[in-house]
């Protein structure tokens, strides 16, 4: 982790009320990993006063880009950014993803929220695996991410708009990949009403195992304010446990996560 | 010459005035692997108390214009886990190590001290009077005068160490009850603590931290903490850790002239990390500037008959 | 339909819920010649006292993150110049006019009621009751239950009008004076008043206002205004007029949400003078979309059992 | 006084620190006069809160200039104004100078504050008079000014660094134009230190009409916040009473203002 002052590379409006913001930073590039984020200062001094978190969309080299999404005043003046400004970011942060050895790979992930999983995407191993790469859709603008997507990966996509019959949410594409033999590991984003129903829908698979990111506002992004709290139950504890999606996640496993067991 | 930061709380020798604000800094661990933890003048532990907490449910942290609101509720793995797994760590870093205690009954505290009292790495005790007081009503100790008397006498009794008692701001007269405390013998007192604030969520109709009500800190509440700490430097004698809103080099100042001997550095740590590195550097500028020797020369300046 | 947003404060009937907050709008005239005054549902007068007050010397309002403060000093022409020169302009508005009045005795309030209590122009009284009181030792009226009881009991003898108490944030416990002020008969609370604060400017090392302290209003302050509202609506029967860093109309559908049932707009006139259109256009539209057809179903709504 | 909504044409840094702002608005522009101010807001929501209030420079058909020094938060933040952008504008505010009937008319400006006096310059009557205009700089930069004031203008300037025996104050400048027998009025932005010197070498020529811009921390800048409190004294009142800087003021005679006379 770092807190760097880093140069803005680009910072372009890539579909309507989306952004795509590179930034330079070797280091932080070089520890960058899917699932992990970076913690944005605004430069407003005193308001907005905090920092924005946002998901590593792609690392190469020397640059690290993410993926956002205009919702607020803190993302209205991100979208002020300039190539050449410099940022203080804070980063990367958070455990990221876990690459299992599987059969097959799984990325499901709902709207913006699927940033890392394109990621994840590239560091997946390509040889001898299916990966699969499933998006659920509000607005079709959001098929620009099929771009940024490595091309052994095969893409699915759903719309909430979609005609009757073909599919609206991003769990009406996966059950034809589930009946499968083969170990498959599920990593998903978005929120978690969809979690639950992609478990739904794996209940009878129970081996396949389900890496879920889970959102939290975030004062620190480091673990100290202890604001972004997730109650989770890793056995073989009892009890459950108040843990920090900024430093032991985002990313958890699913049955950690879902302790009601619903 | 190299103007002169040390500074002293009771016995306590700061090598600068800088210390964490409770609850704000983990137990410095987070921090530690990219800021060298000697730049504080202490660190000040997360609030601790005698059984674990998991804390609040639902949202814990909103942001509102130039603050942010937490209801945290004190989370907290309780004092064993602290003394067997935080202490060490605290132990080996050799910087000032002020422990944060909170209880909803006096003998909470009691027993916080008392077990806290044997470890010499910790080297003052940071009493949270702010917490709701059952026994009372529901209302915080710390907004009634005759038990923080109550709770400093007690803890007196029981420890030697550097007693500091934080206070709310939530009261009508802040300075009745730092009188109170350095009565019952305290060495110094902390403010302020967080303002009591809410927000709504206009959509869902409902508050929007989980507790309803959470603390304001950050810029925000800065006047109000200069305020306070310029009023109770007229009322007392013993030291004041002054805190609320303290973002850059210029607030530091402005709370050292207000009265306060040493501040702490809350939320900013969470919106800047290099906070105390920046403080520091611009404290040390400022203070060659006008010539100031030591912090000694600074501390109440704006209390001087104004000429203007 | 149009959802209806009239409000009632005791016998007040207002047009809509928004009102000036007192000292920030004079007494409408500045504003007249380019908004249409009848936006508002009434209008608050800056703080009236008997004899006239030149105010405070020195710079008067210093801006602090997301807020102000502001040490005018109650600076008014007095009640008489008030009467002659300023009542006739506010009687051909043909808006409720509700009169703020401060003083520094018991006996100041009864005469600054007794002369305003004939003219119908004046459609209520806010009794401002943070002003520091003498007799008690400098501690504002406001922060004394007993007070605010006794000035408004003998208020209520003078006066039929409807008598709005302005209650000060600082305090530990708003609600036990807003239960004070409901006994003796008032027929509103209105808050809040502004924060005590202060600032300091570092290179002069002087407090910057010159009279040291000053009260915080603005955006800083909304999270405290919100929760003494969401307070005070489960303790009291009467109406409360919601302030406290409105700026938009987010902010003024929170504070109904939390309890109010009208609101007043203070330092954001000094910003963007045309709030008070803007936050009307959103009520009517949030409204709209949430389907409510009058201000009666919002308010306090933010109280609700919560299911999730 | 209008609240507006208006384009910026330019936000031009013309000397170092220095920014020349003009934006369009035909009505303001119209009211506008030497001496008044408009309001701007910075557009930052919640932080910084308050308006800044800049001295108009000049107004001509539908634009208007003001020139303003970056001293603040408030003024870094205008530097980002962009062409094209729209800003809200509160104005012109205030009372403006009070052009009188005199055979001479001596503008005295310390530093940027002698904006002002520049538009006024462009207002005076041209025929018969003698126009004279003082600057005090404490940076040479400032001597841009000269550039924006009329061919008929005289110009005399004084530099804080200057080598002895040249004029260091713009104080020093004036007295050999002081030993006159016209009619002559003075007009001042500057600090009140500024003022008191300027009356002190008037004081034989009582005759002589001064004007003085007063300075003060402006909240709602139409008269309401009474934040902006200025002591005077106005024969054939006794007391001295309060009147504010952005409605009554901010000019006034020098005698109303110096009310202890010295
Ligand atoms: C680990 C993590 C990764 C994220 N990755 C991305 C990403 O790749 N792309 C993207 O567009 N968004 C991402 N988000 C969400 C993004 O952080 C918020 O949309 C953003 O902070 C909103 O800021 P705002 O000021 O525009 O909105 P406002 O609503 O004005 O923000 C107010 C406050 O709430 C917080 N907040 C608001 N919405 C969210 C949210 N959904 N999650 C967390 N905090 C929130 C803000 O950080 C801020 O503190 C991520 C969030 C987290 C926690
Ligand atoms: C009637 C009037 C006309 C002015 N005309 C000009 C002009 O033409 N060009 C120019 O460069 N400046 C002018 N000023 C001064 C200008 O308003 C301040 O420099 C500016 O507000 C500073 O803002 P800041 O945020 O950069 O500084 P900060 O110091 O961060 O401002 C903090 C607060 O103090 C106020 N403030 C700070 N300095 C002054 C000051 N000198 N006067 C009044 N308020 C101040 C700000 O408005 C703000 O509210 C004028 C001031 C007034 C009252
Ligand atoms: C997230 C958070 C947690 C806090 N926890 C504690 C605590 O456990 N004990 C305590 O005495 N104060 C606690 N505080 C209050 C701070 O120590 C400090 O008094 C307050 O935040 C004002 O300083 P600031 O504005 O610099 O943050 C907490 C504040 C925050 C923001
Ligand atoms: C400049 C100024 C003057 C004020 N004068 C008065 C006053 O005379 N009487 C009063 O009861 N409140 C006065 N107030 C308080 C406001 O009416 C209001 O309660 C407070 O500012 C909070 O609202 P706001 O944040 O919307 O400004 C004043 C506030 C300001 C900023
Ligand atoms: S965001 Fe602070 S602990 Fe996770
Ligand atoms: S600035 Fe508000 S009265 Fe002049």
């Amino acid at each position: 982790m770092l807190q760097e002052s880093v140069l803005i590379e680009k910072n372009e409006e890539i579909a309507p009320g989306l952004y795509f913001l590179k930034i330079r930073n070797e280091q932080m590039a070089g520890e960058a990993q899917p699932g992990k984020f970076i913690h944005i200062n605004l430069g407003t001094i005193y308001d907005p006063l905090l920092r924005r978190p946002m998901s590593i969309l792609n690392a190469q080299g020397e640059t690290l880009s993410v993926l956002y999404q205009v919702v607020g005043r803190g993302t209205r003046i991100m979208t002020r950014f300039r190539p050449g400004d410099e940022i203080d970011v804070l980063g990367p942060l958070g455990n990221g993803f876990e690459i299992e050895d599987s059969g097959q790979n799984f990325l499901i992930g709902g709207g913006v929220g699927a940033a890392p999983l394109v990621f994840l995407a590239h560091r997946l191993p390509k040889k001898g695996v299916d990966n699969k790469f499933f998006l659920g859709m509000r607005e079709r603008e959001l098929l620009f991410i099929k771009d940024f997507l490595p091309e052994e990966v095969e893409f699915f996509s759903s719309h909430e708009n979609s005609p009757r019959g073909e599919a609206k949410q991003v769990t009406d594409l996966l059950p034809p990949h589930l009946k499968t033999k083969k170990k498959t590991s599920l990593y998903c984003c978005g929120p978690e009403g969809m979690y639950r129903e992609i478990a739904g829908l794996c209940n009878d698979c129970s081996d396949f195992s389900i890496q879920v990111s889970i959102d939290r506002r975030m004062g620190c992004g480091v673990g100290t304010c202890l604001g972004c709290a997730v109650k989770v139950k890793k056995p073989p504890r009892e009890e459950p446990q108040i843990v920090r999606a900024c430093v032991e996640g985002p990313v958890f496993r699913w049955q950690e996560v879902n302790i009601d067991g619903t | 010459m190299e103007p002169k930061i040390q500074s002293r709380i009771g016995s306590l020798e700061l090598n600068n005035p800088l210390l964490t604000a409770s609850g704000t800094y983990g137990n410095g661990r987070e921090y530690s692997n990219y800021i060298d933890l000697h730049c504080w003048g202490g660190l000040v532990t997360k609030g601790l108390t005698l059984e674990s907490r998991s804390g609040n449910s639902g949202i814990r942290i909103v942001e509102t214009a130039a603050g942010i609101l937490n209801s945290i509720g004190l989370q907290n793995p309780g004092i064993e886990y602290f003394i067997k797994e935080e202490l060490p760590f605290l132990e080996k870093l050799k910087i000032p190590v002020i422990v944060n205690i909170a209880g909803r009954r006096i003998r909470d505290y009691e027993e916080l001290a008392r077990r806290l009292d044997p470890f010499s790495t910790v080297s003052a005790l940071e009493v949270n009077v702010s917490c709701p007081n059952v026994r009372e009503g529901g209302l915080a100790f710390g907004t009634n005068p005759g038990l923080v008397y109550e709770i400093t006498a007690r803890l007196r009794e029981i420890t030697t160490k550097p007693l500091i008692i934080k206070l709310t701001p939530n009261v009508a007269d802040v300075g009745e009850i730092a009188i109170q405390a350095e009565k019952a013998g305290a060495d110094a007192v902390s403010l302020i603590n967080t303002l009591m604030g809410m927000e709504i969520d206009v959509e869902r109709q409902k508050p929007m931290l989980g507790n309803i009500v959470g603390g304001l800190s950050g810029p925000a509440v800065k006047p109000v903490a200069l305020r306070m700490i310029y009023q109770v430097y007229r009322q007392i004698k013993i030291p004041i850790i002054g805190m609320g809103g303290i973002t850059k080099g210029e607030d530091a100042v402005a709370f050292l002239l207000a009265g306060a001997r040493a501040i702490a550095l809350g939320t900013v740590n969470f919106v800047n990390p290099k906070a105390p590195l920046e403080i520091k550097n611009y404290l040390l500028d400022y203070m060659r500037r006008h010539n100031f020797s030591s912090l000694e020369e600074m501390v109440g300046l704006a209390h001087r008959e104004r000429e203007d």
